[in-house]
């Protein structure tokens, strides 16, 4: 099952951005051009900068210097970003399907509907139970069905991968090749190994 | 949210240079000491006026000395609320980096101002009234004057990153400066209908200049004086965050 | 408008469901003004004559102490970040939890304020005008809570910090909601009293989700 | 001095806050300012 929908075609450019928290820089002086369809994972050790940088791709956190584009974005289409950082945004009150439908509703749907989307992350049997049940990893999964029931063309993911079992992070890369077949960007920031055939690598605070 | 395109090249006009922090800086330092020479002297020339150059008012007695002081606290408690409104305004329009600075300094300002003019408008109150404290309209409107300045005080303090702080500080002020007018309104509304109506007017036009000449020389210099404090003060708060800078940097250089 | 409603209904779940905030708010509101005959006597005219101004002062207590729940469990999990990238404006967010707001913590207080008029023995009329002037009043505070709980959604213990900086900004809302029911400067008098309250709350309601979407953003950029 | 009639106490009272508390603020900005430019002088900042 892909998601059979053609994405409208984002690339994204920046040129000696610069990112930190406040005034402290973490990230200079950053030119990087991903192209629709392809994907960047970022790696480097912890306090490198990878969570600052996917904000401020995000638009979350304002650059410090440098210029970020996002082309061929258009402003009138709504937001095209999906960020899912460290936290998951669950709360144990709402059932699971109940968040999904949520986040349908937020971020506005697209043609699958948030049951089929439960299917897909392998969640369906949990549908109706409270999130607050879930574990670690399925709560995760339950992130990455935000992905797809809001078709947005540019993912940043906030380590996808932790918490996943073997499966899970099967599932996550299998859907990171139909978003990028389908014209979709991503910057992923990671530790582990996400078989992802053709993305580029960034490590940040190499030198450090 | 700007995401196509954040393009944050300065352009070089009076007003940017003026916005840049060392350049206010070296172009205000000269400006301290003349102003702060010219608030003393206006204030001693205040002074002398309203102990020994003005007569007692027919009516108060000379009770009245007490609005040389409490007329131009009072006053600035509104103005220095005026000029913060004004700078958070520099803030969220025009992200004016000396905007920040300004509002920050004049919070304190502005608190102790409207404490000074609480005080006198209470010693001015009790041989007038016969009470310390009477909830008349403008007593009451300054009274919450008052809790709004400490508010944004003890909001400025709560954060950690200051940037962030001035922009949230800066839609309270905006939205408290909305706020104040209702505020005054309701307050005298509500006085006018628990008591009597409005006491008397000190400040109305029917003044003898002999009693306008010192008002006049003392609400200026409370208004010099608030120039130079707010200078002064805008001072120390750019090079107290070059000293944040330095210091994190340090910091930093140790760390690798 | 469906991420409207996707607010709207998420709100009033998770503050209906199990947790039992509106009932603590509730009894909180009763507690505060079944303890005030303690405080001075269980004088019959004298309670009758300050029960207005102790409704208010419960239901403003009670509506302060609901604040921090507005914003800073969002914060904390994550949704707050999600808000910002949504289809839907923050202003819309804000609108939408307002509502919510009022919905879950005023209302329950004006249907819980008979019992209270009952014990400080105000009597039938004095209670109808003092409904509505909930009614007309509460929106404003809510409106004017959830501005004070955005500017201190980004300070980690910002929980004590909205009631005091909204306060000040709140005198309106007591000064006219209590003076809508006492009659103090005539029926007149309170008939614009009423109407200065509307006003108020239509005002507050249009303008604080904007003030608070701006304060939200720019604390968390 | 003039005599201040039977409010002295209250006129003097007014001009005695007033000033100890312009005292108060003026000494903790300049207090501020001293302690902020001694810091920054021990750091090593030449521009003032």
């Amino acid at each position: 099952m892909t998601q059979g929908q053609v994405q409208h075609r984002i690339n994204l450019k920046t040129q000696a951005l610069a990112c930190g928290r406040g005034d402290a820089v973490l990230v200079a002086d950053l030119s990087l051009e991903v192209a629709a369809g392809s994907a960047l994972l970022l790696r480097g050790p912890n306090g490198a900068g990878k969570s600052t940088l996917l904000l401020t791709l995000a638009g979350l956190l304002r650059p410090i210097s440098g210029t970020l584009v996002f082309e061929g974005a258009d402003p009138e289409a709504g937001p095209f970003i999906h960020h899912c950082g460290h936290k998951n945004a669950v709360r144990p009150r709402l059932t699971v399907l109940e968040t999904l439908r949520f986040w349908a509703d937020l971020n506005g749907s697209g043609p699958l509907p948030p049951a089929a989307a439960l299917e897909r992350v392998g969640l369906a049997r949990t549908a109706r139970v409270d999130a607050g049940y879930l574990s670690a990893g399925q709560q995760r999964r339950l992130v990455l069905a935000r992905l797809l029931v809001s078709p947005r063309p540019v993912w940043l993911l906030d380590e996808p991968s932790a918490a996943l079992d073997a499966a899970g992070r099967e599932l996550m890369a299998a859907l990171l090749v139909d978003h990028l077949e389908s014209g979709g960007l991503a910057v992923i920031a990671t530790h582990d190994d996400i078989a992802l055939p053709g993305a580029a690598t960034l490590t940040l605070g190499a030198e450090a | 949210m700007n995401l196509n395109g954040i393009d944050d090249t300065p352009k070089m006009s009076w007003w940017s240079r003026l916005a840049h922090p060392g350049q206010f800086l070296s172009w205000t330092r000269p400006l301290i000491w003349p102003l702060a020479a010219l608030t003393l002297v206006l204030m001693l020339v205040g002074l002398w006026f309203a102990f020994f150059n003005s007569p007692a008012d027919y009516q108060m007695g000379d009770t009245v000395r007490i609005m040389y002081v409490h007329v131009p606290t009072a006053w600035l408690s509104q103005f220095v609320y005026a000029a913060m409104s004004v700078s958070a305004l520099g803030t969220l329009v025009w992200r004016h980096p000396l905007a920040d600075v300004s509002m920050k300094a004049a919070a304190p300002l502005g608190a102790a101002f409207t404490a000074m003019a609480l005080f006198t408008g209470s010693m001015w109150g009790r041989p007038t009234w016969g009470t310390f404290w009477e909830w008349d309209g403008r007593m009451t409107s300054t009274l919450i004057l008052l809790f709004i300045y400490l508010g944004i005080i003890a909001l400025w303090r709560a954060f950690d990153d200051q940037l962030r702080a001035a922009r949230v500080v800066a839609v309270f002020t905006l939205v408290g400066a909305v706020n104040v007018p209702i505020i005054k309104f309701s307050v005298d509304w509500w006085s006018t209908l628990h008591q009597p109506a409005s006491v008397f007017r000190a400040d109305g036009p029917t003044m003898p200049g002999s009693l306008l000449t010192p008002l006049f020389v003392m609400f200026f210099a409370f208004t010099l004086l608030f120039v130079t404090l707010q200078l002064l003060a805008m001072h120390t708060e750019i090079r107290r965050r070059r000293l944040i800078t330095l210091e994190r940097r340090a910091a930093q250089g140790d760390a690798l | 408008m469906s991420g409207f409603l996707g607010v709207l209904q998420r709100e009033l779940r998770l503050n209906l469901s199990g947790g039992g905030e509106v009932l603590t708010l509730v009894l909180f509101f009763i507690i505060v003004g079944a303890i005030v005959p303690f405080a001075i006597g269980p004088d019959q005219v004298l309670l009758a004559s300050i029960a207005p101004g102790i409704i208010w002062i419960a239901a403003f207590l009670a509506m302060l102490l609901g604040l921090d729940r507005l914003f800073r469990p969002d914060r904390d999990d994550g949704t707050l970040a999600l808000y910002r990238l949504a289809d839907m404006s923050m202003a819309g967010v804000v609108a939408a939890k307002v509502i919510a707001h009022w919905l879950t913590t005023a209302l329950p207080l004006i249907i819980a304020s008979p019992f209270l008029a009952m014990i400080l023995a105000m009597d039938g009329p004095t209670f109808a005008r003092t409904a509505l002037s909930l009614l007309l009043g509460t929106p404003a505070l809510a409106a004017f809570g959830a501005f004070g709980a955005a500017v201190t959604v980004a300070i980690r213990r910002g929980g004590l910090l909205a009631p005091i900086l909204i306060a000040p900004l709140c005198v309106p809302v007591l000064i006219f909601g209590v003076g809508a029911i006492a009659p103090l400067g005539g029926p007149d008098q309170a008939s614009s009293a009423m109407l200065f309250l509307a006003a108020l709350s239509l005002m507050a309601l249009a303008l604080s989700p904007f003030a608070a979407a701006l304060a939200i953003d720019w604390g968390e950029e | 001095m003039i005599g201040l009639g039977e409010h002295a106490e209250f006129i003097i009272a007014a001009y005695a806050g007033v000033f100890i508390g312009l005292g108060l603020l003026i000494g903790r900005i300049v207090y501020d300012s001293r302690r902020v430019r001694a810091r920054l002088e021990a750091l090593g900042d030449r521009r003032g």
